[in-house]
């Protein structure tokens, strides 16, 4: 059985579904926006604090719908037991992990690219020159958060609670990319030269790493007894 | 080279022993039929033997390979039909067929597909999502998907149920054939009758062990346990 | 009964609008002066506002419908409130497209959290969400039920919205731009009329026609259903 | 006044007419088995009767009551044995008993609730979480929870599925004893060994319409669809 | 069947599952705690803006946290159908909605009451004459979320996507409430006299008002057709 075709099936019936439902992308898309709102207004004061805080609520309003996207991604294999087919089935544990954070990590960039535009309007940003750092710290931050979100929603998903279990056990871990996410992305957006957040973007892209490699190797262990 | 061997296979939960060194055999092409009351720990064993669990102690191989060291061997050999039907809603019949085949690394062309849908009564349903599906409906598609696979060793737990009689039969000509060519067939059943046609063993799971009984008392009207 | 009445006037609806839309944009665009203190850029006035009414209106008609609907159960007046629902989308997405483009020359921003803004916002999530509420609902029944749920719910709510919004901002700081001064006067007046009569129409044609083609799918649906039927089992 | 009479119902889903002019009765005393072929709308015409949903057309009266408009009233007679148990995977048997009774306004004492599980042969496992009991012991608790209830309507989705012999006989009985004390019972099966020991009157799901048949054709062997 | 009794028992019922589990209230304490910690870094810049930001940060942390509560509270009631049965069940379904919003508040309530002296650490909070007054604006913030939170809840636990519909169709309703709360708190730890906020004291309760009444009202179109 081939590594990557297993990939490539896993992640071509996720996106499938995904075509057929349009449940994800949208649902999320929403979610972060209204987070979005919920956060302005709940902090901000004035348009001057409002756009320091960006960043952060930027962050935050991307890795909780991250987390809700994420908890979706196996709970819909629990739907006629197929995580325990998956199980059963003769392929590479890694392969599974690949191909859901594929998918996953696919549909978290393009609702983070939807938006992008949206905080550009409400908060007034000027950046088009900087878009390409911009889309690699968004890539970079993300891919930290799904890699092991991905690997925590396969464990989560097989125990009660599962629900709550997901955030209280991921937000911790991923601490450090939510902070080089914001502060890199802030840098970027005061304006600052890029040898100030150039660390922060080092970072993360060293984390995406690590985890991406730790979890692809661990997830054997959770699918499998 | 037997198709399936218990070797003093025991599970117990945290309360409380279900299974009890539990041995038996399956030949190559023989279907073997497990009767016991509720609660017997049916369910049990086949998850088991399906490499979902692990047991508390003892072993058990299939084709020869050990079950527990070498379950990604023995995984290529399984399939399993149970009450989960281990189909995503989201997709049609079809989409299901190809996605569970291209797990095993087989890629039907449309026309098998088709035979095989139609074989199992459901032709006129193959681009239906599985979400509008009856029980019934879902347990033919398993039929079809496990026609396509020809899988060396079919784990079955109640396979008759929510079937109607022609879905019974069908049920039973599948294991038939699937027998004639050397597969073996681990099932439970309620249902005797059926059972009686296609085991050429049966055994009853009761209090923990399993008892052997003759195919032919399968007929008789006393009971079993 | 009521979908022949609306076949039968719909069109006039339609040809009306247009008509007053265009003596509206003939007398915004070129006959009325520019704005003393805005210049051309005031123009944007004449499609702002009857933007930002019809919307209003539209979750008006929402509102009705809903409720009529829980009463009666009358699968076209779910059909009203859909078509008004999505019809409102694109009024109230309309309002706060040319309010940010007004916005932009005046007060130098295209977007600020100001009370209007906001609840303004918040209709269009809660129109949005009403509309991804009723894709997610297989059951025709239920989701005409749902809906309408919701909408009755969102009816209740935005008037706090709006009011509790409006304290919090006037509470804390003044607004940064005060622009309810415009004095509406004269010339500035008839083709904002006009081009507020036009949208009223338009927008009844609009539900209308989205009312009417909500309710022929659903026909043909249970048509091809039946067919079905005969077809698979 | 009959127990159950279903008065030209129709259902369609979505894409698809289930449920075409469906007229049955069922009378008091009288137990109705109904059969079909997998997907023919059998659970779809239960859960119409259940107050569950709307007909698309069509009316149904249970005891007299109009069930639609007096759906409150209705719901005090009818009682629903279904795939899913209805139980809370929380709470233990007796709890799960007292509750479900409760909601009818009943409180049977601890002896009554031990009386009725030792008769369904789980009094065992009175104290038992029910996320630790098997497909068969639920539908065993759910017997339980019909002999302290005595509805005087029974609608009945399939009641022999995941029951040993034993508790098919059980569940017999209770069918015998219910209908003695005058309650009606409809029943799905795809069993009609089991079903024709009860049965007083029997009829065919099929393309969408009911037909009725005579008891004793059950036994006989020929095809009913 | 009497209408207290029926709220009596269903919160009877979730308090004894919960107790037995402790899900809910842990789970729901950590997450607000991971919730406050992740926001405390995204967005203190020094000491005195956050201070300033407190009471946002603690709201949303409430909400978000209430959110999930919120959906666990009805999709306990899918396993094993237990919805389809409050449904047939001849109860009033205000009764069912009262119920639920009393676990729901209980919930709720208890973790934030444990949560607060930790907002007083963290924040160097001086508040402890001032606690009944707080405790009023907790508990009137609290019944605005979970009057319509348990609404939505049942509405969205029937639909796809529900776990992200419920945030999606929450949040933008109850914006008026986080600011009455947000501001009320706001004042509160300012230490302003109490007529600059008692507006947005008002504002909470009228909204409690208005809200439960009509979502006890529209309640019954969500149970029943
Ligand atoms: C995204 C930005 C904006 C939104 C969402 C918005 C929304 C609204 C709404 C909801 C109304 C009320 C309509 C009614 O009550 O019938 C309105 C009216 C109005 N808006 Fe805007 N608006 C925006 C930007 C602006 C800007 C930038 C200006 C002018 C500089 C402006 C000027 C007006 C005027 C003059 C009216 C009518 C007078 C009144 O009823 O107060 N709006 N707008
Ligand atoms: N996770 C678990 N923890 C504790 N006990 C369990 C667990 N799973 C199953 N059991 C217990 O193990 C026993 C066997 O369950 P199993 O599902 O194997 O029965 P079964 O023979 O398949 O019965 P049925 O014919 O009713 O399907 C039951 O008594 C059940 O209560
Ligand atoms: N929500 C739905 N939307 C569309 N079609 C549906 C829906 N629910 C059921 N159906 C269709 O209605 C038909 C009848 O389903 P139903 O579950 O009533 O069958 P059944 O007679 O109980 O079959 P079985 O014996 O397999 O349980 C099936 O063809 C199914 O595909
Ligand atoms: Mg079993
Ligand atoms: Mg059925």
């Amino acid at each position: 059985m081939n590594f990557f075709n297993v990939i490539r099936w896993l992640a071509w019936k996720d996106l499938l579904s995904e075509m057929r439902s349009r449940e994800n992308i949208s649902s999320m898309f929403f979610f972060a926006l209204i987070v979005i709102l919920i956060f302005s207004f709940s902090f901000s004061t004035d348009q001057q604090t409002a756009r320091e805080l960006m960043p952060g609520i930027m962050w935050v309003a991307f890795v909780f719908t991250g987390i809700i996207g994420l908890g979706k991604s196996f709970t819909a294999e629990l739907q006629n037991d197929c995580l325990e087919n998956l199980q059963m089935n003769p392929i590479p544990r890694g392969a599974i992990y690949l191909g859901k954070l594929a998918s996953n990590l696919l549909f978290m960039l393009i609702v983070e690219l939807i938006l992008f535009p949206l905080f550009v309007i409400f908060f007034n940003l000027d950046v088009f020159e900087k878009i390409p750092l911009f889309v690699l710290i968004l890539i970079a931050g993300t891919l930290g958060v799904s890699s092991v979100g991905t690997l925590f929603s396969a464990m989560t998903v097989q125990i009660r609670a599962r629900e709550v279990m997901l955030p209280i056990l991921l937000l911790p871990l991923i601490v450090p990319v939510m902070i080089g996410a914001v502060e890199a992305t802030g840098g970027l957006l005061r304006g600052d030269p890029i040898s100030l957040y150039r660390p922060w973007i080092e970072l993360l892209i060293v984390f995406d790493v690590i985890f991406t490699i730790v979890s692809f190797w661990v997830f054997e262990f959770i699918l499998d007894h | 080279m037997s198709g399936i061997r218990g070797i003093q296979l025991s599970q117990s939960y945290r309360h409380y022993q279900v299974l009890k060194d539990v041995s038996f055999e399956v030949a190559q092409g023989e279907c073997y039929a497990l009767f016991g009351p509720n609660g017997a720990g049916k369910t049990t064993l086949l998850k088991l033997l399906a490499t979902l669990q692990k047991p508390s102690s003892g072993r058990f191989e299939m084709m020869g390979h050990d079950g527990i060291r070498d379950r990604n061997r023995v995984r290529e050999f399984l399939l399993m039909i149970a009450h989960g039907s281990y189909l995503y809603g989201e997709l049609d019949a079809v989409e299901n067929i190809r996605f569970a085949l291209a797990l095993r690394g087989l890629s039907p062309d449309a026309r098998e597909i088709k035979t095989a849908l139609d074989r199992v009564g459901i032709g006129a349903f193959a681009d239906f999502k599985i979400r509008y599906f009856s029980e019934g409906m879902k347990k033919r598609l398993s039929i079809a998907k496990a026609i396509l696979i020809r899988p060396k060793v079919l784990l079955m737990d109640e396979p008759y149920s929510s079937l109607d009689e022609r879905g019974m039969k069908l049920m039973n000509q599948f294991i038939r054939e699937s027998t004639g060519q050397g597969a073996s067939v681990l099932m439970t059943s309620h249902n005797r009758v059926q059972s009686a046609e296609v085991a050429g063993k049966a055994g009853v799971l009761f209090q923990g062990t399993l008892r052997d009984i003759a195919v032919k008392d399968l007929a008789a009207a006393h009971e079993l346990f | 009964m009521m979908i022949r009445w609306i076949r039968r006037f719909e069109g006039w609806f339609g040809a009306a609008g247009a008509v007053f839309i265009a003596i509206g944009l003939y007398y915004g665009l070129a006959a009325s002066p520019p704005d003393s203190y805005q210049g051309e850029v005031v123009r944007i006035m004449y499609v702002h506002v009857p933007f930002a009414s019809t919307s209003m209106t539209c979750y008006g008609v929402l509102t009705v419908a809903s409720l009529w609907y829980l009463w009666k159960r009358d699968p076209l007046v779910d059909n009203l409130a859909h078509a008004s629902a999505g019809i409102g989308v694109f009024f109230t997405a309309g309002a706060l497209y040319t309010g940010s483009i007004w916005g932009k020359p005046t007060w130098n921003t295209w977007w600020t959290w100001d009370a209007r803004l906001v609840s303004f916002t918040i209709l269009l999530l809660i129109l949005i969400g009403y509309l991804m509420l009723r894709t997610f609902i297989e059951d025709r029944e239920r989701e005409a039920r749902y809906a309408a749920i919701l909408a009755i719910v969102g009816a209740v709510d935005l008037p706090i919205v709006h009011f509790s919004v409006e304290w919090w901002r006037t509470l804390h700081q003044p607004l940064s731009v005060s622009q309810r001064g415009i004095a509406i006067a004269g010339v500035m007046l008839y083709p904002l009329i006009f081009m507020s009569i036009g949208f009223y129409l338009l927008l009844t044609y609009m539900i209308g026609v989205r009312t009417q083609m909500l309710y022929l799918k659903q026909l043909l649906e249970a048509k091809r259903g039946r067919l079905l039927g005969e077809v698979h089992s």
